[in-house]
């Protein structure tokens, strides 16, 4: 615990920020900072470990210990060193492109090992540093550089792919609403073991826009399921609820209020997170946020020596 | 026109600003428009590795140096005639560079106490008398745009943005550039945005109409054509030169282009160039990492494609793995390395010279490849077409090397006929029987190139060592030494033209050789040398791996030779193993080009010393 | 199509196979040689492209074009190799190690780009060729050269992996049961876009009797729970029933068989297929045999320029 | 014992059979035993790729040579003296390096015409008169093993695996080995399964009996212990010593060793041992990809830890743009290349010394590390002290190169004690304000290693170049070429032994300079060449970047230089590129070490040539 309570001015580190104006990476930015001070941790305990992207310069600008890696291979380096030094807090900072274009393996492993690690997928859909080629996220007939005709390409839905590598805590936040994102920081970061927090971002200069359903204030009201533990889930204007088989987004009135399903953050089967994460289409018509922390039977991962010598 | 007309026989302009002031496209405009009156040219783009830094500060400063004459130009210039500088931050990053004498045209609107402060200016320069002994025409160039503007439905915000085109007016009036074609392209560019497109043509308009009709400037400039070689010119990147020059060797290969690529700076625009062509039997792949697009630009040429792909150094570092099996499998696979400032991240928007080592002998084993270089922008073409040649007649990977300064940089290039194009036509192995997939033609040492779809020729290959002739598994000590030896022969055994020496007198003691993006910089200071009256004789590696046949004939000649090289002696030290010379290296390695002044000074030690 | 009916022979090379006496491989190999033939495809236009390890030294084997890759690597050649030429028939062939350790990534690039490539991937749960350390599918708490204290970390489940990543086609079958693997096959090549098969692969060396449970005549009947397009999945004394947000197991004397759910092979729903892949416990009490083909809204990937340009 | 004992100075024994013989288990059995018996020695074992290939084929073959004596030995031996063949594929394979005279122990069992044929003999060599010269036993090794386990209740299939135990027990008495240790390793390896536990003992005491009394062998032999320097030996193997000494320095560092690792051939066993110490504060941890290995290592050492990694030619190819960063982070870094045959995946189970110039230059930019390799198995275990002493001086990765021949051959190795190994004490930078993290140690040029945890030390590091004493990113050129060549100095600067020439007459002309795994082989040459009356010199370098500060005048001193590598040259060449000195280089690239005949061979060509 730090002897002095500090302030968000405590974790603001004297480098200029170096993004476009505009770019949603200052609000997370700034919602971080005004978030690690409640998390109680001294600076030098709190490490943060980029890979290479627009997003990754992250780490510069907080004042704590940080890591600005190579492309992709942030949760590499960053389970190296949760292993070697359990008591560090370890955050991630990585882009669409980096986490899960070159990154993609180290991502799932991290997951399905459970190494003590909050990772912070700052998804724009786009590839920002390299000046706007498509992402693994971007959807599917996106024109961009290097897609003049359009993309041929599914995107990854992040929470699903994680929820195929075992993850144990899932998260998905949008960077303007500064609340919300804090909430989802606090359980995030109280989890034990990895989370994944997907964070929709705005790139104005290559992706203007990409996440405008569900922050323009006339229809994300509409747009965005919540996801709070024990509340049912959904939008102002939609529901889930079960169908046969699956989990399905209807109207609010063409629904009854009971039948639309409960959430439970801590359901034990992941399928239970995963239909919920299927409910989010590439067009965003839809988008569950908040987050699921399964309870697996899993303690964090953990090779220190004191621990498995015991 | 009714100012003066003072006749140049070259110009070196610099434009500076913030990186979201547009630099860059001022700097491609004016060039463009240049490149349509005949002159000869050469550019040099410089920006940071953020996409927009903060607005105002130093690490934010973006610019384009653009150098164009009557006659045959080398490099971008050592120093800028013209400084435009549209903030305090593009002032201070420059001036430095700035000759005494050359002409400074700023932003005076943006010399605000703040903006001064950011970038550490205790006073304001432009009243200071810092900067007595330039030309200054400190115009409020912001304010001047802004009202130009005053009838468009726009945001101040968006009138402002609109200043780089003042400045390219007035700049296309100072120096008689013609005005169509980039109303034409603001015309495709703003197409959609009505508001938008009417400011920049207003602002455009203001600048010429500034110059014309101010009294700030007495005189305009006129540059005669240079005279180029009869034919047709095209104003050419080397990234889009290369693009280019791989799409014509396909074709004359008749082969499909496949692409395997995972962005990265500054070999992007090869890829965004490349799928712009699908129509020439173009597929471009972008792939989740650099492993998967080498791996799939070899899956490409193991079916029958070209299989090529493109990258930078951290890339190359990543392929190594690859193109390793490649080695093995005696594919044709093209491997662009567009060099970038390193190690690591290092300096990515700069350039370097300094993954010729990597290239050579990154790989586990005995691993050798073809290395060849380009030397400028418009060589680019010429040298893709080299590298498909190597590649497809000997089977063989390719490293085909560039550098930031050669890929960003741009001059004129003369545009081919088809009919020069040289025929690469590519002969598939046909149906036979007890086919031999490690059976060798005898004069390349290439091994056929058996393509699934042809009947009987079924086989299996590996990255585990092949027995000669069948290509079956063998751990057989003899049969691996034999292989290990033939992979090398049969990169030692490619034809590659002898090295030119340009030695006009015939009788000098010192030659310059160099490879790569410093052929510009290195024969401007061997023009400069002779007319000084120095006898230094210039030659220039294309062919790295391997070395041209004459090489060591050629570095015997010559008593001194020096190398410069954007590395710490990276050719030299290939020179020196090979041919035991005690090659003499010039290194800096600073993220820019040689300037042709210190390359002067470093002959004259050198031939003084 | 062929003008001579082929035969088994005719898939047969000349290469003496090398693997170790009682190899699962064996089997796996003799299926495929005995089902190519049926595909109708003339040999020179079948490619087997593999990874490195044990199991990847299948295209030896086969009297068709091959390509033994680098580790990990295979769907990536494989990729370049199906979008220069979709007038082949491509089969990646891969282990646990190779495709999911080193080669995740590719793998699930693969399957969201949904490249026309048959994935067979030979689920040993060791790494065979490099003599026995653990592999990301062994059970936690696995004692392996590299393990001597035992894995701390929870295994892949392959074919949840798949679905995280947006897989078209996900199968499961065993080495030993060559009609049952036949049929797999024979699905997964019908179907259009890229197809990932898991077969249980018995490695007699170092992690011999991993499948007994699904293996042994004794218990096999019970364990492997069967899913047949429109029949109630279940083994001879499970089945799989609904329970309010996910599926379980339960014995058949528990539960009523009209409420054992009935497969269908097509639910367009991944949700419905991950549910499914949930049910294999790393114990393999249960497991899921058979295959799911999404109907997803999703044609195979094809970069051609034909197709592209008309 | 009752048959005549023969002394002998020095017996090679090899053990060849099929590769679910236990060729590679019996010949460690043997060893051991050999080692507590006093006798120096050294081995090779040589084995296909596959786990199991098809049995009794050429490729299945599967061997283990042994080389012991009463004096210093060098080498597993050119040729056998005694070769043991399981069947006729272990003769065919193994025959051709048996010189006449030798003695051949064969299990006649297997000689049925099925077997032959699948190898090729048309007829039965034991019958054929081709094994005439030979001193052949042929024995019905597998008959008379089944015979011996009658009364045990296991398969036939179970009784005919425990043939190899027979053999060792034959060889055991032949060479009056003792016979505890065996049946204790039995005991423990076999205590679960009484059955074969039995069967392995009466299959063990059977040969040993068959021996003694049997008239098939006239004599046994008897090799008297060697004098070694005083001190408790143990027979290691390369892996193991380099394991070894890596815990040892690690704990004499006071940090944790965190090995972050992926399994290859021959490297695993490295992970395997170390993952069995973590009671001595060991971290082991098995990677999704060799990336992510050195990756964890290097946030291992950012975090404070000694950061390691191990892997071999294919894998360090993965590595280099991980590597790369570490650099630009100057933390400290082992990584170990057990090299093996190349390229691409290549001969994975044979040796080679081909990733020389791969770890030297397989990196992006300038991108200097520290290049260290061991000699032979015993000194695997200073050289990781070495590595450890260099890597935290510095912080610096260091290569620590070993290789197949090493890695599995095994010696007699002094065991050191804890009082002898060297301080290699660490220093972590403490709290104190106006922190810079780039802040060099003038005499070592190591900045800071200030790791997480340490108030008011907050700095962020990362792969793009930073600017001196502060680290902050910085795309200032003369920075960046100021970073550069402080890096490359750093290298350049760091201490390291001179070069020790073993020349006891002082005049020698010919100078045979070696590296790595080429030392016995060397070593056997020179004694060799001088016990013929030569003068021949020999040194060894272990230090490679840098180089030994004496070796410019080192190799000065010698007309004639030679250098056998086994790659084709790549030592040479960076000696060439340095010392303009022209290098005598002799290569192989079989995937075997070299034979001391074919060296002793090359050294009278240089000295009469
Ligand atoms: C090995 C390597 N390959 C490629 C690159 C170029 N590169 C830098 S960032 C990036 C992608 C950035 O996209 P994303 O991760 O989405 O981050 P963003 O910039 O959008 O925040 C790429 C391809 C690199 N730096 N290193
Ligand atoms: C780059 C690289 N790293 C490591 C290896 C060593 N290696 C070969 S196969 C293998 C794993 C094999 O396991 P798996 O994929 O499960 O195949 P199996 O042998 O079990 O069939 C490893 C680690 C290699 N060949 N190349
Ligand atoms: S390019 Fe996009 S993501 Fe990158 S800093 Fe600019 S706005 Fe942000
Ligand atoms: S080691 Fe295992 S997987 Fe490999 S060939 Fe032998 S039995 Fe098969
Ligand atoms: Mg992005
Ligand atoms: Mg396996």
């Amino acid at each position: 615990m730090a002897d002095i309570a500090l302030t968000k001015k405590d974790f603001t580190s004297d480098q200029e920020v170096r993004w476009c104006p505009g770019c949603g990476d200052y609000s997370i930015l700034s919602t971080m900072q005004s978030f690690l001070p409640e998390m109680g941790v001294p600076r030098e305990n709190i490490v943060f470990i980029s890979g290479i992207g627009c997003s990754s310069r992250f780490p510069y600008y907080l004042e704590t210990f940080g890591v600005h890696s190579v492309h992709g291979r942030a949760p590499a380096v960053a389970s190296g060193l949760a292993i070697a030094r359990p008591d560090l807090s370890i955050f991630v900072i990585t882009g669409d492109g980096d986490a899960l274009s070159i990154g993609g393996n180290h991502l799932i492993h991290a997951m399905r090992r459970n190494v003590e690690l909050k990772i912070l997928l700052f998804n724009n859909r786009i590839y920002g540093l390299t000046k706007g080629q498509y992402s693994p996220t971007s959807e599917k007939g996106k024109i961009t550089k290097s897609t003049p005709i359009g993309s041929l390409d599914t995107p990854f839905n992040p929470i699903s792919l994680a929820l195929g590598a075992e993850a144990s805590f899932v998260a998905r936040s949008v960077d303007s609403d500064r609340k919300h994102l804090t909430e989802v920081l606090r359980a995030a970061t109280a989890h034990k073991g990895s989370a994944l927090v997907e964070i929709y971002q705005n790139c104005p200069i290559f992706n203007d826009g990409a996440f405008d359903s569900v922050k323009d204030p006339s229809t994300k009201e509409g747009s965005l399921l919540q996801m709070v533990h024990g509340q049912p889930i959904k939008s102002a204007k939609y529901g889930v609820v079960k169908n046969d088989l699956h989990f399905e987004v209807k109207p609010l009135d063409q629904i009854n209020e009971v039948d639309i399903i409960i959430h439970d953050a801590h359901h034990p089967d992941p399928s239970y997170a995963y239909a919920l994460s299927r409910l989010s289409g590439s067009e965003l018509e839809h988008v569950p946020v908040g987050y699921s922390a399964m309870l697996l039977d899993r303690v964090t991962h953990h090779w220190s020596t004191p621990n498995l010598m015991k | 026109m009714t100012k003066p007309v003072v006749a140049l026989k070259s110009v070196v302009i610099r434009f500076a600003g913030d990186s979201g002031d547009g630099m860059q496209l001022t700097g491609d405009r004016f060039t463009m428009d240049t490149a349509s009156l005949g002159n000869d040219l050469s550019t040099l783009p410089n920006f940071p590795a953020e996409i927009r830094a903060p607005q105002g500060t130093l690490p934010g400063v973006s610019s384009f140096q653009l150098h164009f004459a009557d006659h045959h130009v080398l490099t971008a210039g050592d120093a800028p005639d013209v400084l435009v500088a549209m903030n305090p931050a593009a002032l201070k990053a420059n001036i430095k560079e700035l000759p005494k004498g050359a002409m400074l045209i700023v932003d005076k609107d943006e010399f605000t106490t703040r903006n001064l402060q950011k970038v550490g200016y205790e006073t304001n320069p432009l009243e200071d008398g810092s900067l007595d002994g330039y030309s200054i025409h400190a115009i409020p160039l912001t304010s001047l745009t802004v009202g130009a503007l005053a009838e468009v439905e726009i945001s101040k915000k968006d009138a402002e943005r609109s200043k780089n085109m003042f400045a390219l007016g007035l700049l296309t009036w100072m120096y008689h550039r013609p005005t169509e074609s980039t109303i034409k392209f603001l015309e495709a560019k703003f197409g959609k945005k009505p508001d938008i497109l009417k400011a920049n043509l207003l602002a455009y308009n203001a600048g010429w109409n500034y110059g014309e009709t101010t009294e700030d400037f007495a005189n305009t400039y006129e540059i005669a054509p240079a005279k180029m070689p009869a034919g047709k010119y095209k104003n050419i990147s080397g990234n889009q030169a290369l693009a280019h020059g791989l799409i014509a060797g396909a074709q004359q290969s008749g082969l499909q282009l496949f692409l395997g690529s995972y962005p990265i700076t500054p070999a992007s625009d090869i890829l965004h160039e490349l799928s712009k062509h699908k129509k020439f039997n173009v597929i471009t792949f972008q792939a989740e990492d650099e492993i998967a697009a080498v791996g799939a630009a070899l899956g490409a040429s193991y079916g029958g494609a070209l299989g090529v792909t493109t990258t930078s150094g951290p890339g190359i570092a990543l392929k190594s793995e690859m193109i390793g099996l490649a080695v093995m499998l005696e594919l044709p696979l093209i491997i662009i390395d567009v060099q970038r400032g390193g190690p690591s991240t290092g300096l990515p928007t700069k350039t370097e010279q300094a993954d010729l080592l990597q290239v050579m002998f990154g790989r586990n084993g005995e691993c050798p490849a073809v290395v060849i270089a380009a030397s400028q922008p418009s060589d680019c073409f010429a040298m893709s077409l080299e590298a498909i040649r190597i590649a497809t007649t000997y089977r063989v990977p390719v490293f085909y090397l560039s550098d930031g300064y050669i890929a960003n940089g741009s001059e004129p290039w003369k545009i081919p006929n088809v009919s020069e194009l040289p025929d690469l036509k590519v002969e598939f192995a046909r149906t036979q029987e007890n086919f031999l997939p490690y059976d060798r033609d005898p004069k390349t040492l290439a091994r056929p190139w058996a393509i699934p779809g042809t009947k009987g020729l079924e086989h299996r290959i590996g990255g585990i060592e092949k027995a000669d002739k069948t290509g079956a598994i063998s751990y057989e000590p003899k049969n691996h030494d034999f292989m290990v030896r033939t992979r090398q022969a049969k990169i030692d055994n490619v034809e590659v033209p002898d090295l030119h020496v340009d030695d006009p007198t015939g009788d000098a003691n010192v030659l310059f050789l160099g490879w790569g993006s410093t052929f510009g910089p290195i024969a401007s200071a061997v023009e400069v040398l002779r007319s000084n009256g120095e006898k230094v004789a210039q030659a220039h590696l294309k062919y790295i791996n391997p070395f041209p046949k004459n090489l060591g004939d050629v570095l015997n000649k010559y008593p001194k030779v020096i190398t410069p090289e954007m590395n710490l002696g990276q050719l030299a030290l290939l020179l020196r193993a090979k041919y035991l010379k005690d090659i003499i290296s010039y290194n800096q390695v600073r993220g820019l080009p040689f300037s042709t002044a210190e390359l002067v000074e470093a002959a004259m030690g050198v031939i003084n010393g």
